[in-house]
């Protein structure tokens, strides 16, 4: 921790950062994305378990752009939606440095991309176990099964969009959902137009989703959003081969083909 | 507020005969938007596209809907018609009931609710069609044809002769490519060099190319009618301007042993050098991989002392020169597979075993035998030789399941040439098939096998070894008493593969042109674009898009050449405005666009670009992707494959395909 | 005001009395994502009992994230035909719904009543009962008590029941309450008013209304706004589960030839809720956002209808992505 | 209900192939079940899924995409990326357990009247024996509009 | 790394010395090679040309026990085992259907994981970054290696650098110090499929292999395989029949000749029990340059 906050002070004393991204915990000891722009500062930061939150979804952020020369506190997830984001020519104008605590619990600093990917490949993670257990337990069920159990969630889908407001991927400007010339997704949280929107927004991000599972974790109707792109991830994984942010290169299944792809549910 | 008109035919009985034409008139009349609704028995006849045209006029109509046949057949008559009427022809739109309607189904109550449901998807589109605009390009009309063998010859001489410039670019010092290496050409056995030369030396002289031998492609942007090239000019170390190609200077040159490309290996040149007598342009130039001036750092110089007009210049560097073409002819040839590549006969071990542009060159009176068959080793008549036409083709395991088409020839060809210089020589053909599919190809094998003697076995050899001097070639007479025969040679002329050059990739590349897993280039399409590639405004001649004789090659190259004249033939090159655009909008948004350029890698016409959106202080503000009209042909596969829609296809458009489904299923089918 | 006691095992038979009256009875549920969500039950049995707070409010019985406003189908002869659905709406009965919820209601009847009442959010209140369950337990996100409210607090209710032991206390609050009471009266005993206190949930106090009435008027330049929103990530999840927010979007859905015309939730931390048709956003970033959200809450309500209009459920604080706290915020900016 | 029903059906086919494809049914006169209405694309490569998603919500009983054979894309490689488009498409429906037997994906070149024909025929009766897709219309009850829907879908119809 | 040894039959009889001899370099060299407890035959020459299953389980009940002892590689020396093992491997690994049958057949599970090294792969692997320490003769002379059918073919299982003229043969004849001729028989027939019923074709195939070697001046012909050792050394005099000169250039493995190079004793590496006398070579040890 102090390590963390010495390293943090380090860089925004000798200008190599003019904002630190990081956590700081509110009364009930909570972790709260804290934005850090003087040394000063820096004693508040924290770095545990709990620090889930995606912050590389702030790198979208005007302000944050703004300060072009930015540290970001991150978890391997973070990293990995940083790297998939630079492989969509995101992120160019800013440089960045990351701050990492290993699974040695040791601080670890990257300054570049390439540093970057070659961390990420190393400490490259495995799909989460509970999720996993969920996948299985969904994919065993009948088809009428599934339906029910998505319809059931869905139902519960109040289109708050927190599931698209933190996800460092869904960057785009304006959302599909907020197109009308023509009008693609419902605005109503009715459900059909609850799964309109989800099937979307699952197709947007497969192949693309680094699994940080953020927007289940958040969705204040308690909706495991997240297990549809995961769940794509891992056909695509198995059909096409290829991880989400795993290379500087990209390498995005949906833009590429191989001619023997497979076909058989094709008449 | 739209006014749609929709014009419903009868096309005689066509469609009346199972739709109720009037009842869909009718109704149709009565759907929103819809200001004028008719039926009439020939729509496409004059007073049908008359009827058309006055009733735009006269009812103000915004758009029209022609129910009747398929888009395929008439749309472009009814566009006109309604361009005549003063209205933007792409706010017409067909609705297919004949094909899609009255000829599939019965009379019936369904046939006539389908039609109605097919007009009024299209009058849904219709209201969201936008006026659209023919595209305009410039052209360049001058053509760069890349590779100076009798493809490339043949391409340039058509384009220059039908009155436009032509720069041709040639690896190698001279032009004139394989067939000025061969002896005698099938099936009329007449001296390859005798007709081609002729077509060399117009090339040279001729007022509309511009010849760059020794040079070599470097990069090529830009699009149809307007590419931007960079040649580079290797280093000559030889002033042309000045050189009067007098020969004392490669006849002097010290550096004497390095072996000859244009006789396949089997003979010397020397560091300064042209590639054989008859080469375009006939001056020297050195090789400075092998000089010793270059290699020795100034060591020698005996070129510079011995030349009388001083024309060797050691300082000369490469030099790149920019050129701006419209078209591209690309000729870039083939290559052979060597005897070194196949195990069986010995890795290319043994001197003796040579392959059929080795032989071409001892059977040639140009060749470092003066025409005599000798073989390699010792110099010696052969008084066996072995043919094996398929060395490698048609061989999965050798990765080549192709069949290289000329080898069956020129084996035949190979033989007789042999037999006709020793007439009591043996010559053996070892063969799979023989395919003479041409025009008197197949008089001439015969003439082989039943004139000249030559003993064809049908089979294949499984390896050729070297014993007491001769050559034991093992194989297998498939034929009757099928069982395996060695023959005791003593040279073996494998016709090995016909492949790729090894440089075809990067060339490709430069291009962006695809090629297929054999590094072939490929055509726009198999049957209908032969000499098409998908890149707009590049073309192919010749072996470089597959294995090819002469006469074929010629044919393509005069078809590429053709294209490329019909290119040239307007000042401007007019497009379909079906084409994709990426959304543009006033400050602060600019674009939707997030520039994630995805869509960049599924576009099969590299159409789309990279546009640095700046405010007025001109400050980078983002990336956006920018469609270039002109490579651009309307897939449309960029719009599906962008998220938020930035990125839309005129003419199929998100908002006409989303209201075609919205007005399709709107109203039930019952 | 009465007071009155029945027995807990009796408000199973009460509750079932209620569906059998043929009244729709919206109550807690527990739904197997862990999360507790009001819905419309057949029995007793089906309701959820240990929780300290729903996942939505239940604003939703007389303000549904989605509201029909009305059908509307093209007719043969060019017409259009418009119909409301106001006289579909059945008799509803709102359980265990807590102190901090009814206190929304009591805004919520406000912010749409007073002056032009809005036709629709008054044929569902007009036909809604709330029957309340004070708090006996809470966490660290509630906060009630700083915003002139209680775990015990009768505003807005028409029933109020605390649990006593075996029993439960229940104290009548309306007229639509004593009706309630009165389809099932043999269950009930009367009683004196009794002290709930011992029975209640102690939320911490982190300020009161009084302190910072003033100081709010003004926080408006204060630069704690920043850091109070930089986290924020511009989604709606704290109004979509706020009983109070009151921001609609009114829609069409459909086609020429038919289709409705739908009220729906919005929220104004979403980066397009003041966005002009022209491009332009007079709210430019996140901080303008929240600062109006809260500024709503404890300023602006107060001046426009005389009430506070957070009630400190403190949903805001528990679905909030990046956890930011509302009542740490009011006091960052009022210090 | 079943016997009487008749499915909606819309194809999504691209120009060059399938939708050429078609025309020769017509004019080779092969007669095929009226349920399908077709709705042209330059290509495969275009067809954006969304508009799969929107035409069973506004009512589709099945749905058939349809365009040319591999290496057969008169853009080369459209019908490629639409393939694997397609296969994550319907993975995706199938784990929300959306029934996708409701969508045919197929090949039909421009020669190929007779298949498009078949193609026609077979969708048509496998999705009438499915019977009329109300799951999805009936998604949008939602629990506290305490109002009569059927009543009200019925009569928007 | 634990190393696990299949021999087969022919180890054990006709080829001892192969097994003899390979041991024999192993032990110098300091490599313990474990046996596989209770192997069985591999079903050469009769078994795939009955009963495919047979044929794939009999070997894989090898790679069973071998799985079972916790073995991740196996050296089968002799190439008509190495074919059969490395054959049923591949049938295991290309198809659960047909793994799970065989698990059935054998009552045991079976993977078909470990790697199955033929001698050439052990020889590089294990014994050449060590060999140059105990080589201390050398074998000066011209020899013919010969490969035959089974370490040559298929070439996708057999693993050859260049399967139509193999050279990892003489990369160890040339460790060993003798001089590799370059000849056009390695790979041709020895006849051993016929070695039983037509011994006069088998005769006729061997004396051209033998023919060739020594025409081209070779002294000793090399194998690594038991039944092209047979073939031509058992053979000897049918095969001179067929010569219009006979020869007595001796056969031996090339572990024999390895050995050799490394000081073990003729004996010890069964030089002693061939048919042709392998004195010639043996007395070539440490010979001047030829």
């Amino acid at each position: 921790m102090k390590e963390l906050q010495n390293k943090a002070a380090e860089l925004l004393e000798n200008g190599t950062v003019n904002l630190l991204i990081g956590f700081c915990q509110d009364v009930s000891k909570r972790p709260v994305p804290y934005f850090i722009e003087t040394a000063a500062e820096a004693n508040i930061l924290v770095f545990n378990q709990d620090c889930k939150n995606n912050l590389s979804v702030y790198l979208h952020k005007k302000e944050v752009k703004d300060a072009v020369k930015i540290g970001l506190v991150a978890n391997v997830a973070t990293l990995r939606s940083v790297l998939q984001l630079l492989s969509e020519n995101q992120l160019g104008s800013l440089t960045l440095t990351y701050l990492t605590v290993n699974s040695g619990s040791e601080l670890v600093v990257l300054g570049s991309a390439e540093e970057l990917e070659a961390y990420v490949q190393a400490n490259f993670p495995t799909c989460r176990p509970e999720d996993q257990e969920m996948l299985d337990k969904l994919n065993v069920l009948s088809r009428e099964e599934r339906w029910a159990f998505w319809k059931d969630q869905l139902s519960e889908c109040v289109k708050c969009y927190a599931c698209r407001a933190v996800c460092p991927m869904c960057y785009c400007t304006v959302c599909t959902t907020e197109c009308n010339q023509p009008q693609w997704i419902k605005t109503s949280a009715e459900t059909s137009g609850n799964f309109e929107y989800h099937t979307m927004r699952a197709m947007h991000l497969a192949g693309r989703c680094i699994n940080c599972g953020e927007c289940g974790r958040i969705c204040p109707a308690g909706i495991p959003v997240h297990l549809l792109t995961a769940q794509m991830n891992q056909e695509i994984e198995k059909e096409f081969g290829g991880k989400t942010g795993f290379s500087l290169k990209g390498g995005y299944a949906l833009n590429s083909f191989k001619p023997g792809d497979k076909e058989n549910f094709i008449k | 507020m739209a006014r749609i008109g929709v014009f419903i035919c009868h096309c005689g009985e066509n469609i009346s005969a199972t739709v109720d034409v009037e009842k869909v008139a009718r109704l149709a009349g009565k759907l929103s938007g819809v200001a004028y609704s008719v039926d009439y028995k020939y729509m496409c006849s004059d007073p049908g596209q008359t009827l058309i045209v006055d009733a735009i006029k006269e009812h103000k109509l915004t758009g029209i809907v022609v129910g009747a046949c398929s888009p395929r057949m008439h749309e472009g008559t009814f566009r006109k018609a309604a361009e005549k009427a003063g209205i933007n022809p792409y706010f017409c739109e067909m609705a297919n009931i004949r094909e899609h309607c009255s000829w599939v189904h019965p009379k019936s109550d369904e046939t006539t609710q389908k039609a109605l449901d097919i007009v009024r998807t299209m009058v849904e589109k219709v209201k969201n069609d936008t006026a659209l605009y023919p595209i305009k390009v410039p052209i360049t009309k001058t053509a760069l044809v890349i590779g100076g063998g009798i493809a490339g010859i043949q391409a340039a001489l058509d384009i220059a002769n039908a009155g436009h410039q032509v720069i041709m670019v040639e690896k190698t010092p001279s032009i004139g490519g394989h067939m000025s290496q061969l002896s005698e050409t099938f099936p009329t056995l007449d001296c390859s060099q005798c007709i081609l030369t002729p077509r060399m030396v117009e090339v040279a002289q001729h007022p509309n190319i511009t010849l760059h031998t020794f040079a070599e492609v470097e990069n090529v942007t830009g699009f149809i009618g307007n590419f931007d090239v960079n040649i580079r000019l290797k280093a000559k170390s030889v002033d042309f301007s000045k050189c009067t190609g007098c020969g004392s200077c490669w006849q002097k040159c010290p550096s004497k042993k390095i072996p000859d490309e244009f006789n396949a290996g089997m003979s010397f040149r020397t560091a300064i050098y042209t590639p054989f007598p008859q080469a375009v342009p006939n001056k020297p130039v050195i090789d400075r991989a092998n000089c010793t001036w270059f290699t020795k750092c100034g060591k020698c110089g005996i070129c510079a002392k011995i030349c009388p007009t001083g024309a060797i210049d050691y300082t000369i560097q490469d030099e790149i020169i920019n050129v701006k073409v419209g078209a591209i002819v690309t000729a870039t040839g083939f290559d052979i597979k060597h005897s070194d590549f196949f195990p069986e006969y010995g890795y290319g071990k043994h001197p003796d075993i040579i392959d059929g542009l080795q032989f071409e060159r001892l059977a040639s009176a140009s060749g470092p035998t003066g025409g005599e068959i000798r073989r390699p080793s010792d110099g010696k008549v052969p008084e066996t030789v072995v043919f094996l036409a398929c060395a490698g083709s048609r061989d999965k395991a050798k990765g080549i399941e192709y069949c290289s088409k000329i080898c069956c020839m020129y084996t035949a060809k190979h033989a007789m040439l042999y037999k006709h210089k020793n007439h009591h020589g043996k010559a053996h053909v070892f063969y799979m098939d023989i395919r003479s599919a041409g025009k008197s190809y197949e008089e001439f094998v015969r003439r082989a096998i039943e004139e000249d003697d030559v003993n064809y076995i049908r089979g294949r050899v499984s390896k050729i070894y070297e014993k007491n001097g001769k050559l034991m070639v093992v194989g297998v007479d498939t034929l009757l008493n099928a069982k395996p025969v060695t023959i005791e040679a003593d040279m073996v002329v494998l016709a090995t593969a016909v492949v790729a050059n090894e440089d075809a990739e990067s060339v490709a590349q430069k291009l962006h042109i695809s090629y297929d897993k054999h590094k072939f280039f490929a055509e726009a399409h198999p049957k209908l674009k032969p000499v098409e590639t998908n890149t707009a405004g590049i073309t192919l001649a010749g072996a470089c898009q597959s294995a090819k004789d002469i006469p074929e090659t010629v044919a393509q190259a005069s078809a590429a050449a053709a294209k490329t004249i019909i290119l040239f033939s307007g000042s401007e090159l007019t497009r379909e405005p079906v084409v994709a655009t990426v959304n543009r909008s006033a400050a602060p948004v600019f674009t939707t666009c997030t520039g994630c350029f995805l869509c960049q890698e599924v576009c099969p016409y590299q159409a789309i670009e990279r546009e640095e959106i700046r405010d007025r202080a001109g400050n980078l503000l983002m990336n956006a992707a920018k469609v270039n009209a002109g490579l651009c042909q309307g897939c449309g596969t960029c719009v599906a494959m962008c998220r938020n829609k930035s990125i839309d296809l005129q003419g199929f458009s998100n908002q006409q395909m989303l209201s075609e489904v919205m007005g399709l299923l709107n109203k039930p089918f019952e | 005001m009465e007071q009155k006691l029945i027995s807990s095992s009796d408000i199973a038979v009460f509750f079932d009395g209620l569906l059998k009256a043929g009244k729709v009875v919206v109550a807690p549920v527990l739904k197997q994502s862990g999360k507790v969500f009001f819905k419309p039950v057949q029995s007793f049995a089906e309701v959820a009992t240990d929780y300290i707070q729903t996942a939505f409010s239940a604003k939703e019985v007389v303000f549904p994230k989605v509201e029909e406003l009305f059908t509307y189908k093209h007719n043969e002869d060019g017409g259009l035909d418009i119909k409301d659905h106001l006289d579909r709406i059945p008799e509803t009965v709102v359980w265990g719904l807590r102190p901090c919820d009814a206190a929304g209601f009591d805004y919520l009847n406000k912010f749409f009543l007073q002056e032009n009442p809005d036709a629709y959010f008054k044929a569902r209140y007009d036909k809604t009962t709330l029957v309340t369950i004070s708090c006996h337990s809470c966490d660290e996100s509630c906060f009630c008590t700083s915003v002139d409210s209680h775990p015990g607090d009768t505003k807005g209710s028409d029933i109020l029941l605390t649990a006593m032991g075996d029993k439960f206390y229940v104290e009548v609050i309306t007229a639509k309450g004593s009706l309630l009471i009165a389809s099932n009266s043999t269950l009930f005993t009367s009683t004196d008013t009794l002290s709930k206190e011992a029975f209640l949930a102690k939320p911490v106090t982190h300020f009161s209304m009084d302190e910072i009435k003033d100081k709010i008027q003004n926080s408006y330049a204060s630069a704690e706004w920043k850091h109070a929103s930089m986290g924020c990530f511009s989604c709606g999840a704290c109004a979509f589960a706020c009983p109070t927010c009151t921001c609609f979007d009114i829609q069409d859905e459909g086609t020429q030839d038919h289709g409705k015309r739908v009220r729906c939730w919005d929220a104004c931390g979403l980066s397009q809720f003041t966005k002009h048709s022209s491009g332009h956003n007079p709210r430019t970033n996140q901080t303008e956002r929240r600062r109006q959200r809260l500024m709503h809450k404890f300023k602006y309500s107060v001046e426009n209808l005389g009430v506070v209009s957070c009630v400190g459920c403190g949903r805001c604080i528990r679905v909030c992505p990046s956890h930011l706290n509302i009542f740490e915020n009011i006091l960052s900016v009022t210090k | 209900m079943a016997e009487t029903f008749e499915p909606k059906i819309v194809a999504f086919v691209c120009n060059w192939c399938t939708y050429a494809g078609a025309d020769l049914a017509g004019t080779s006169r092969t007669k095929y079940a009226t349920n399908v209405r077709i709705i042209r694309f330059p290509c495969t490569g275009r067809i954006d899924f969304m508009l799969l998603i929107k035409a069973f919500q506004n009512g589709a009983d099945g749905i058939i995409v349809s365009g040319c054979h591999p290496n057969d894309c008169h853009y080369t490689s459209g019908n490629f990326h639409a393939r694997r488009r397609w296969m994550v498409f319907k993975s995706m429906l199938d784990f929300i357990g959306f029934p996708t037997e409701r969508i045919t994906f197929s090949w039909v070149s421009a020669a190929e009247g007779k298949k498009w024909a078949e193609l026609v025929n077979e969708t048509t009766d496998s999705v009438r024996a499915l019977g009329p897709f109300t799951e999805y219309k009936n998604l949008d009850f939602s629990q506290f509009n305490q109002i009569d829907h059927e009543g009200i879908a019925e009569q928007s119809r | 790394m634990r190393i696990g040894y299949y021999p087969g039959c022919s180890l054990q009889g006709s080829g001892r010395e192969y097994s003899e001899s390979l041991l024999a370099v192993a032990e110098k060299c300091g490599i313990v090679l474990e046996e596989i407890n209770d192997w069985n035959c591999c079903g050469a020459s009769a078994a795939h040309s009955l009963n495919h299953d047979l044929s794939v389980a009999l070997p894989a009940r090898t790679l069973a026990l071998a799985e079972k002892q916790g073995l991740q590689q196996i050296l089968v020396p002799c190439a008509a085992c190495f074919s059969r093992l490395a054959t049923a491997q591949q049938e295991l690994v290309s198809s659960e259907e047909m793994k799970s049958k065989i698990a059935d057949y054998l009552e045991m599970p079976v993977q078909g994981s470990a790697r199955i090294l033929t001698v050439f792969e052990f020889l590089q692997e294990h014994i050449f970054p060590v060999a140059d320490q105990y080589i201390v003769n050398k074998l000066n002379h011209k020899t013919a290696c010969y490969y035959g059918c089974l370490l040559s073919r298929p070439k996708d299982l057999t693993r050859l650098e260049r399967p139509e003229d193999p050279m990892e043969m003489e990369a160890v004849m040339e460790k060993a110090g003798a001089t590799p001729i370059d000849w056009a028989f390695k790979t041709e027939c020895c006849g051993a499929g016929l070695s039983v019923s037509r011994t006069d074709i088998v005769a006729k195939l061997s004396a051209k292999i033998v023919e060739d070697a020594v025409s081209r001046g070779a002294e000793s012909i090399v194998v690594a395989c038991p039944m092209c050792q047979m073939n031509l050394d058992i053979r000897r005099k049918e095969i001179n029949k067929q010569m219009d000169k006979g020869s007595d250039i001796p056969v031996m493995f090339v572990t024999q000749a390895l050995g050799l190079s490394m000081g073990i004793s003729a004996d010890k590496l069964g030089l002693n029990r061939h048919f042709v006398s392998t004195g010639k070579v043996v007395s070539c040890v440490g010979r001047k340059e030829v």
